[in-house]
């Protein structure tokens, strides 16, 4: 147990001294918040629209970005070795960095995702099913963009690899995700289906992708 | 006696035959210098002694047990200080050491183990600005720290690189505790060391026997 | 110019200024406050809440002109080296910050009786959020080396890039056609507003003008101060750690 | 001239062989090409009206989100000092960085932009506007961009304050960007004159960055 | 004698001192190894003579010049060498040598250079591969290089580090060879270092020098 909090509270405070991607994250919407209205003229409507789209993509741009210094660093310095000797088993660990990844990219980013949808018109009605939609979908993305870094570590090509690897299982969540948004803004059925079915998919990445980052993890080191 | 042995190890990179039929005995209380040329396999056979990689051949006995059946176990046996030091230059020496404390289940020792190699004065600085030296203290200094159940076997990787007279005479004693309390010990080394006495193992003659 | 680059002399200087410009910015917001509120008319189209301008303007072109300051300072700072530059570049920046957040919030709440709304995403209220985010950065910038030094001559840098920024603000509106009022007094051809408004507003104006010279000259003078203090404590402190380590 | 060369084949290289940019930012693009349409709704009105924002949004996050990997590697492990101490003015060093950062992440995305463009219908007389509008903001985004990531070289709290001092420089670009593409496909003036002043900004900066760079660097070392 | 001086250096790190009224001359043909504990400021040293930074105190001087006039043509003069070795993973060996002898704007001696140090076979690997004493190879190949303007001034931070005996002895004679031709050599070390001969510089000592 204090190992596992160790970790965490290394990586965390790690992301808040030094990435990149949590103010990123932040001010990109800021600025996608800025942009959008420019780009698409004051006319309300448009802006509604496109506001789900915006949000979710965003979250998943901003979780893959930072995936490559998921378990980059800790393999180049030594720290992984380090990790995989201590007495916490490897998908605690896997558990835990994709724990610290949603904390740092997923989570600011549902705190800022209303003054987004304020900037972009969202109508109010939609804001619940945005929330909990992103609530769904950006952890299965920390997931899932772990057992890709954790995959693709010391591989020539890592990036480029990961990105395949992952897009295809992102595209899914984000189009669900979207529906869920557009439904409820559209006051149509359904929306709660495709929530559930995000929830679904929730559950089975955190079942399955800690064993396999782990056995992942395993293979790199080797 | 308990021992940890290597029986028949063979080891390869990529392409490359590193070594190939290599044995060692390592009791309580014993140390190994691993000697031998750049990219002999130094490096990778204490990797194979931590369990981090699988050897291509023979395998690895802790008093008699094949390691790989229960590596969670023998893990926890282990403390490994390879090349790369793993210090996170944004967080201070105080931080980066309180993380492996913390992780090894080292008990409240963290201060004396400063104290030890002389970083209390550095303690609340950020890595980044250590001198090459001072990481390596920071990272031996997990040698210091004492922990609920104490490893039994050190593996070290070049661990004086860096180290000015006074560090290395740390190093020393701290291995002179360590096996005097019956821990095990092998590091790998280009220097003679001069304090410690263990027996050495030549790991690219184990290379020569293949071709011969 | 380089008779001021000695701190001594400079903080000898400071000292003689201070009280009298206190007293005129004391003197210069008064009169102004006392024409804007009391003697100056109410608009025919937007009432009452015109007084907000007489905040609104002198704090948005303050903002303007703490950055040119800023810009200026660092450029000496960079090309001379001149050690006074730095520091009042480092002391403008939160000023000029200060006087930002004063013009967006004047606007904004003028912007809800004038437009309807606190805020629309018109070319110059961005443009003007952007220059306190450019602020925000200078300031953030200065302050994030342990190497003091590091940081003013990286902040100087920022400056000097940033100020491309200043005109792209000053004439956006001119750009586009947008909701927010062009420049109708500092434009070509002379200004275009009654004189029972332009005075108050150039009172307010002078008094915004002379607060930024006494706030920057007190920041300065702390700031070497501070650095004299910090100079004596760690010669002292070095005499300490050699002692110890001789 | 050969050391030039040489900086910037490296850099290529090693851009190819390990950033993961170009390709998330590339197939991000195309995700964000599925993902609009399908949450706008098929009206192709609304989809041509973000095409401008959504492509120069990316553009400047694909800029933004590589940064922090133009030096710091470089200062990390020394290599840095090298480029200093070689016969290759530092003010060439820069210039040639931000050339390596623009191939690898501004020319990618100009060549996929007409594919967005189209999946997101812009109509055809913006898609010239559009290519200019880009050739022109990309580098400017780079330049501005390697500034940043000297200035920060070594400071606490690193990626956020790159971020934080970016933007403010960053969102002008993208707004006379923005402009001109909507201004071609609304078939209104000035279309012209906001490519002339992103072409007056890209001059400025192709003139002040490398010595404002240059100089952040020297000090970043000291 | 044409030399290269350092008169009363003074170097701050922080809120540090690490060495204050340090002097020293360099003239051709001669070696100065910089002794000294772990952080006392041999690395710091080394980066003031090769002007990357600049003293708090004092001047650097080349036949009497002060470096700072002209840093150009000091770095010129110049190759340093530290701790880091700015190798990059993901080019091979050969590209990783290739980019610095293309900077240098060094002639086609590469592979004679690779040669030297037994990295031949090697070349083709991707230098994450490599070993730490492959690694400090690789990089202090950079000194067998031929430059069209030979660097008159070596500065090697710890250039032995993970180094084998025969690295070692490479190195040896490329310093001697180096100061034959009239080459200055600058390192810091904290082994004895047998084969070569130098004045030392403690320097550690200046900062005692402070207190008294
Ligand atoms: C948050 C919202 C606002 C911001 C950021 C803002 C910003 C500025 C700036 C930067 C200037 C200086 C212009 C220059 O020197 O050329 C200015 C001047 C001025 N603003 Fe605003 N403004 C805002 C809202 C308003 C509103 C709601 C009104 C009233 C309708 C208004 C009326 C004026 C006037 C009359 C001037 C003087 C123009 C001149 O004579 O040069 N502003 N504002
Ligand atoms: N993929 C690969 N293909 C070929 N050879 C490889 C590959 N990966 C590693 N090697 C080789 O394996 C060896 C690794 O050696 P190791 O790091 O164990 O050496 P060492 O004895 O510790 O050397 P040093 O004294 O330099 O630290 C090196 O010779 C390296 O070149
Ligand atoms: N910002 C800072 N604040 C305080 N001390 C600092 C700071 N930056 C560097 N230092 C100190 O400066 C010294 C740098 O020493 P340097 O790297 O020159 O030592 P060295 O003699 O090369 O040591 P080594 O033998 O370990 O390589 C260290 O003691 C380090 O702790
Ligand atoms: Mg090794
Ligand atoms: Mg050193």
């Amino acid at each position: 147990m204090t190992a596992a909090l160790a970790l965490l509270s290394r990586d965390l405070r790690l992301g808040l001294r030094q990435s990149i991607d949590v103010a990123i994250v932040v001010l990109f919407f800021l600025a996608a918040g800025i942009l959008f209205p420019f780009a698409v003229g004051p006319a309300p409507g448009t802006l509604s629209q496109i506001a789900g789209g915006v949000v979710l993509v965003m979250a998943a741009l901003a979780a893959l970005l930072s995936l490559d210094r998921l378990y980059q660093p800790d393999y180049e310095d030594g720290s992984l070795d380090g990790l995989i000797l201590a007495p916490l088993s490897l998908e605690v660990v896997a558990l835990i960095k994709a724990l610290a990844h949603w904390l740092s990219t997923g989570l600011p980013l549902i705190v800022v995702a209303p003054l987004l949808a304020l900037m972009l018109n969202l109508p109010t009605e939609a804001y619940l099913p945005m929330l909990v939609a992103l609530g769904l979908a950006t952890p299965i993305l920390s997931l899932l963009g772990g057992l890709g870094a954790a995959l693709t570590l010391g591989s020539r090509r890592g990036g480029v690899l990961l990105t395949f690897i992952i897009l295809p299982l992102y595209v899914p969540v984000l189009i669900f995700a979207v529906a869920a948004i557009d439904a409820a803004r559209l006051g149509f059925d359904g929306q709660e289906n495709f929530l559930l079915i995000l929830a679904g998919l929730a559950l089975a990445s955190l079942a399955l992708t800690p064993w396999a980052t782990a056995s992942a993890l395993r293979q790199a080191v080797g | 006696m308990p021992s940890f042995e290597g029986r028949e190890l063979a080891c390869q990179r990529g392409e490359r035959l590193l070594f190939h039929r290599l044995d060692f005995t390592l009791s309580e209380g014993e140390v190994l210098i691993l000697v031998g040329a750049n990219g002999s396999g130094k490096s990778s056979l204490l990797r194979l002694a931590a369990g981090l990689s699988r050897p291509a051949a023979g395998a690895l006995f802790w008093e008699d047990r094949d390691i790989s059946r229960d590596l969670e176990a023998h893990h926890r046996r282990v403390i490994y200080l390879g090349h790369a030091d793993g210090l996170k230059a944004g967080l201070t020496v105080r931080e980066n050491l309180k993380f492996w404390c913390d992780l090894d289940g080292a008990t409240a020792s963290l201060e004396a183990a400063l104290e030890i190699f002389d970083l209390t004065p550095l303690a609340d600085l950020p890595a980044r600005f250590l001198s090459a030296g001072q990481r390596r203290r920071v990272t031996l200094a997990r040698l210091a720290l004492d922990r609920s159940q104490p490893a039994q076997l050190w593996l070290l990787d070049e661990p004086t690189t860096a180290l000015d007279r006074d560090g290395q005479a740390v190093l020393s004693s701290l291995i002179e505790r360590h096996r005097a309390a019956g821990g095990r010990v092998m590091l790998a080394s280009h220097d003679p060391l001069p304090n410690i006495i263990g027996q050495r193992l030549r790991v690219d003659d184990h290379l020569a026997a293949v071709a011969a | 110019m380089h008779r001021f680059a000695n701190p001594g002399r400079f903080l000898r200087l400071a000292d003689r200024l201070q009280p009298w410009l206190v007293t005129a910015t004391m003197i210069a917001f008064a009169a102004g406050l006392y024409y804007a509120l009391f003697h100056s008319p109410a608009d025919y189209q937007q009432g009452e809440t015109v007084r907000i301008m007489y905040i609104h303007v002198p704090a948005a072109w303050m903002a303007l002109f703490a950055y040119c300051t800023i810009a200026l300072a660092s450029a000496c700072a960079l090309i001379w080296r001149h050690p006074l530059a730095d520091v009042a570049a480092e002391a403008a920046s939160p000023l000029g910050a200060g006087f930002t957040l004063i013009a967006l919030v004047s606007g904004s709440l003028w912007g809800k009786p004038m437009w309807g709304t606190f805020w629309v995403w018109d070319a110059r209220l961005t443009s003007f959020l952007l220059l306190f985010f450019l602020y925000l950065g200078h300031i953030a910038l200065g302050q994030a080396f342990d190497d003091r030094q590091r940081g003013r001559r990286a902040a100087a840098i920022l400056a000097l890039v940033g100020a491309i920024n200043v005109p792209i603000i000053k004439f956006s509106v001119d750009w586009w056609n947008t909701l927010h009022q062009p420049a109708s007094i500092m434009r070509m051809g002379g200004p275009a507003i009654d004189p029972s408004m332009l005075v108050p507003l150039l009172l307010m104006a002078v008094a915004f003008q002379l607060f930024f010279f006494a706030a920057l000259i007190a920041r300065m003078k702390a700031e070497l101060l501070s650095a004299r203090l910090r100079t004596a404590m760690f010669n002292r402190l070095r005499a300490g750690t050699a002692g110890s380590a001789g």
